[in-house]
């Protein structure tokens, strides 16, 4: 269940262009977050919280992993944050990826930017109950790529940048392992990457992990509907996701 | 022991405190959080007579200390509302307000009619402002002969209290004020949002899909204030301020302009605590300004009359 | 290199970035911390045909990301500013347009008169939106034909180009701007503060010496952006925009939204350098979002008309 | 002339209830402020700057001191910034105490609560010149009382507290010294005291210093003016004073 906590700040770095990685400490989290749920971090002097996925969790450590790009005023300031300084967030909050380990022998997680963090705790979950991962990265340039080393060692990973400045060059659509290879897919980024990965892979069954922005991140607002294919024709993206069945909703 | 009660048409509150509608859905996501039982009352999200989806994403943005929203009155119908909604508020010991909208006189009536039927709902609050809607609901809030004539249907189509929540974006609120109480409302709901916009620069547009939004959040405080205090010296009808309000001393001055409860909106989204955590502060901020009850603060910042 | 440029009627700016009248005074305390020859234009602080000593203080208070304030229209009165504060600025090489104000269409056409004699002034903002001054500046600015009648006179008794200073607080801004532009306006000035109150808990009355105060800064640029995009789609003449600007980014978003030149207000109370800092930055901030020139930008946030 | 300027923090302490003393280093406003100037500062998420009266000057030290009262919101704020961090502030603000030194045998310094710091400043000053002080301070109780002993190494010093929970009962007007002792007062405080001192010292002259709310801290907004009986009918206080001569002003 979602609580409203704070998180104690334990690493803040800049891991790649404008990318920052921030470890934080809370037992609660840590120990009930799944991947795929995110923070509803609160920034000091904004009215509303920021959405950041897990990236990663140590419930050994009692440590969680987020990652974020600094896009706006929030992202930034976030990124100014200092150790152990304490953050105020809503978590674990939506909820996160969900499938049958057992009918799964090799799935493909496919990111995009800012997308990836997600997809990296799943991974790590995923080899943990035996399932083959293989991962197709995408980034903007050289400068952006982050956590090659991470995802390598949970299997075959195929980094793709825009520009060709590092890896294949092109969109990840362009340099899919051949489709036969994997049962599933879990895929998060830019709406147009999600729209491409979906009709490429359209007779695989997949997850999305969606955005949008936020007011309340509780599921009161009905600020972060998408359409659906449902009774209500909406799905709440706080609350009913950010993950969803690939077919579920209408992106 | 400070008094939190307050007595309002067809409302008996614990304390002065609810959350604002559309701001709090129908209380299942923040029943999560704490006891709904610890509220003053709860003002349910819009009701229209069918299901509205609402309008397209985007549908908020960040302003300074404030928020433009665009929701578009999504809600699933008055009919689904009585069947699944009030139910689950009925289950707690706290007045429910239904907050009711509509793009034709006929639409208010009709859903009015049916929250009357309905029972477990103990006033109305007629959103004769929402912003957002292009049908109806801007003319309805800014023309004081539409206003009355809405508030005027709505009463005679329910027997409940009628609260008029007025809009902010109109020259002469003492005019609008005076136009519903003669129309028969039961009391006021003030402010609703001033429209705003913010342009995204990277793409060159208005942010939110619906291009303008309403803007809340203590941004709107000083604006609320004023109103409250002015409406305030012109009506004999009670108001449920509201408008930024994010702490006790919030309340208080809301108190003080002349407003005899209040409504928590964009707050609960920095922390859905909000409205608990002020019920349990305002005591204290009552004494320590010398108040020994809610009653005994409200209207007491005119300095004229005293 | 960027193009700052901006030619409006009465105006050859070298940049849009000019200090709000009632935050730079006439000028010259701020041109202690820079020289002023870097400002696209100086408009100065309201003359009134006599002098005028304000109101009591406290006449500011601070609010959620902005301000109230009610100075009252203090001003040594227009012959008087001629005499001694227009020599000053005449010195720079920078635009100055005088802010005129006035609680009778008389008071209105003498300052206006007395300017157009005085030369070195180079153009009118007609303040027809001051809250502040319980006479006249309130009906002004909320009413059509008053407006447009004050526009008229004014036009009549000087040749300088006037821009009308529109209030906010209306609920029909679009034909306030019409009426102006059909009465003769060369161009309009949006938005002057809207009307907002504080009430201190302590001493339980308005913190303001007058009560009511006009709201400025942050808090309402949403609605300022909004009431600019609604009106300058309908209006053929010139908008200066302001309301919260504090950065190059802000001033980008007013002139996608459809002003053609800017004033920053309240901003250069937190930072006495805000507008040259402002105009340093500009030229990167267009270039981010992939614009030449300022005139490139100006009105591009209106999706529609692409 | 006063500039915008960047000092940091040294130390920050709470030496009597709810009073803060600061001590900032910027070798420019140590170099330049004269006693009873003030700076503007500016505290984070505020829109407007708070004026805080110069307690001290070290000009060796290039240090200066404010002392402050946590009253709302920025002197709480203010209150809890760490040693180390930066403050921006406008400053020298103001005018200063004026004097001629040369006409002077003994002062009186009558402050009253947080009015008491200016006085300070101009203690030491005045005592460098051979100017006798005899100082009255009055604070509402035992608690609130500071910089007694400092004010004792610059001569006789009468404490006066509202409730009588420390030195002498009663208003500082209740307690003054002969006044045949003193050439001239210099007075600061909230504004009853600041009445009560100036007619209870009528036939002296002395310079009162006075507190309003401010906007732009620099003489252009006109917030902060006060009725006089010059040509314009007012002065600043922000840029004209804070200190006046007692009979300059009507307060
Ligand atoms: C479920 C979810 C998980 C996310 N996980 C990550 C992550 O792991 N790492 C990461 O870098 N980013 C993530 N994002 C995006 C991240 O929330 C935004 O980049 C961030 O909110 C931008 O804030 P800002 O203040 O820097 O930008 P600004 O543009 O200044 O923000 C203004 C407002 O818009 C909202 N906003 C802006 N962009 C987005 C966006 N893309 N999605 C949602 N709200 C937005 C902000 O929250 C804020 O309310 C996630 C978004 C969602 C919905
Ligand atoms: C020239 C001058 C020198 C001063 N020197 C000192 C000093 O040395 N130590 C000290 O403790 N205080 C001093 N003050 C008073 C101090 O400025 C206020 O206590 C402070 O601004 C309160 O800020 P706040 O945010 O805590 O209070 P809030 O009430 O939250 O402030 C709200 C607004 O009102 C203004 N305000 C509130 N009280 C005052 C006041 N008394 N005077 C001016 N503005 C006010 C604030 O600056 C702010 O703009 C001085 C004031 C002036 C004018
Ligand atoms: C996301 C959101 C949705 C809202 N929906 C409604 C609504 O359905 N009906 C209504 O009368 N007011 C609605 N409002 C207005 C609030 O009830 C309230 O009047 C306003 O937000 C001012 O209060 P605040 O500043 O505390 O948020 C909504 C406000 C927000 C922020
Ligand atoms: C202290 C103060 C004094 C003002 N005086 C005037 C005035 O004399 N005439 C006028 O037209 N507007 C006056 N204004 C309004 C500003 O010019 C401007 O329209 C408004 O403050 C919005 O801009 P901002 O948010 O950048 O401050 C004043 C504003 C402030 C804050
Ligand atoms: S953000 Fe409020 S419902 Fe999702
Ligand atoms: S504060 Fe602006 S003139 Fe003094």
């Amino acid at each position: 269940m979602k609580k409203k906590v704070m998180l104690t700040i334990l690493d803040v770095r800049e891991i790649a262009l404008d990318t920052v990685e921030m470890i934080l400490e809370n037992s609660y989290i840590a120990e009930t977050a799944v991947p795929g749920q995110f923070l509803h971090i609160s920034v000091d002097g904004h009215t509303l919280r920021r959405p950041i996925s897990i990236a990663s969790i140590d419930r050994k450590q009692h440590t969680i992993t987020i990652l974020f790009k600094k896009v706006g005023d929030g992202t930034e300031q976030l990124a100014a944050y200092q150790n152990g300084m304490s953050l105020s967030a809503l978590g674990p909050s939506g909820n996160g990826f969900h499938y049958e380990a057992s009918s799964l022998k090799t799935v493909l997680l496919i990111g995009g930017g800012i997308g990836v963090p997600p997809l990296y705790n799943l991974g790590t979950e995923l080899i943990q109950q035996g399932i083959n991962v293989i991962s197709v990265l995408g980034f903007q340039s050289k400068d952006c790529v982050f956590y090659e080393d991470k995802f390598q060692e949970l299997g075959r990973t195929i980094v793709v940048t825009d520009d060709g400045s590092y890896g294949q060059q092109g969109f990840v659509t362009d340099h899919l392992p051949d489709k036969a290879l994997c049962d599933y897919y879990f895929t998060c980024g830019p709406i147009p990457m999600l729209r491409a990965v979906t009709n490429a892979l359209h007779e695989k069954s997949g997850s999305i992990s969606l955005e949008e922005r936020m007011g309340c991140g509780v599921g009161a607002c009905l600020a972060c509907v998408i359409p659906a294919d449902n009774a209500d024709g909406y799905r709440k993206i706080c609350k009913d996701g950010p993950v969803f069945g690939a077919s579920e909703v209408m992106i | 022991m400070t008094d939190l009660t307050v007595d309002l048409p067809g409302l008996h509150l614990k304390n002065p405190i609810m959350p604002a509608s559309g701001c709090f859905g129908f209380g299942r996501e923040y029943s999560e959080f704490y006891d709904l039982n610890k509220l003053g009352a709860v003002i349910m999200k819009a009701a229209t007579g069918e299901r509205r989806y609402g309008n397209n994403t985007p549908r908020v943005a960040e302003t300074p200390s404030g928020m433009l929203n665009a929701i578009g009155l999504q809600n699933p119908g008055v009919e689904k509302i009585i069947e699944t909604e009030v139910p689950f508020l009925a289950e707690y010991d706290v007045p429910v307000i239904a907050n009711i909208a509509g793009s034709t006189l006929e639409e208010y009536e009709k859903v009015a009619a049916a929250f009357n039927e309905a029972g477990s709902v103990s006033a109305l609050e007629l959103n004769i402002s929402c912003p957002n809607v292009k049908e109806g609901g801007i003319q309805f809030g800014t023309n004081p002969e539409m206003a009355a004539n809405v508030t005027n249907r709505v009463k005679k189509a329910s027997n409940l209290p009628v609260y008029v929540k007025l809009s902010p974006n109109v020259a002469d609120i003492i005019g609008m004020a005076k136009a519903v109480e003669e129309a028969g409302a039961d009391g006021l709901s003030m402010i609703n949002t001033l429209t705003g916009m913010q342009i995204h620069q990277g793409s060159r547009k208005p942010l939110l899909a619906n291009k303008t939004g309403g803007l809340s959040g203590g941004a709107i405080k000083p604006v609320a204030i004023r109103m409250i205090y002015d409406v305030s010296q012109h009506v004999s009808i009670p108001i449920i301020g509201m408008g930024g309000i994010e702490s006790a001393e919030d309340v208080l001055e809301f108190l003080l302009a002349g407003a005899s409860a209040v409504a928590v909106g964009t707050a609960n989204f920095q922390n859905p605590y909000v409205c608990p955590e002020i019920i349990d502060s305002l005591p204290g901020v009552l004494a320590k300004y010398g108040f020994q009850s809610v009653t005994d603060a409200i209207g007491k910042g005119h300095e004229d009359e005293r």
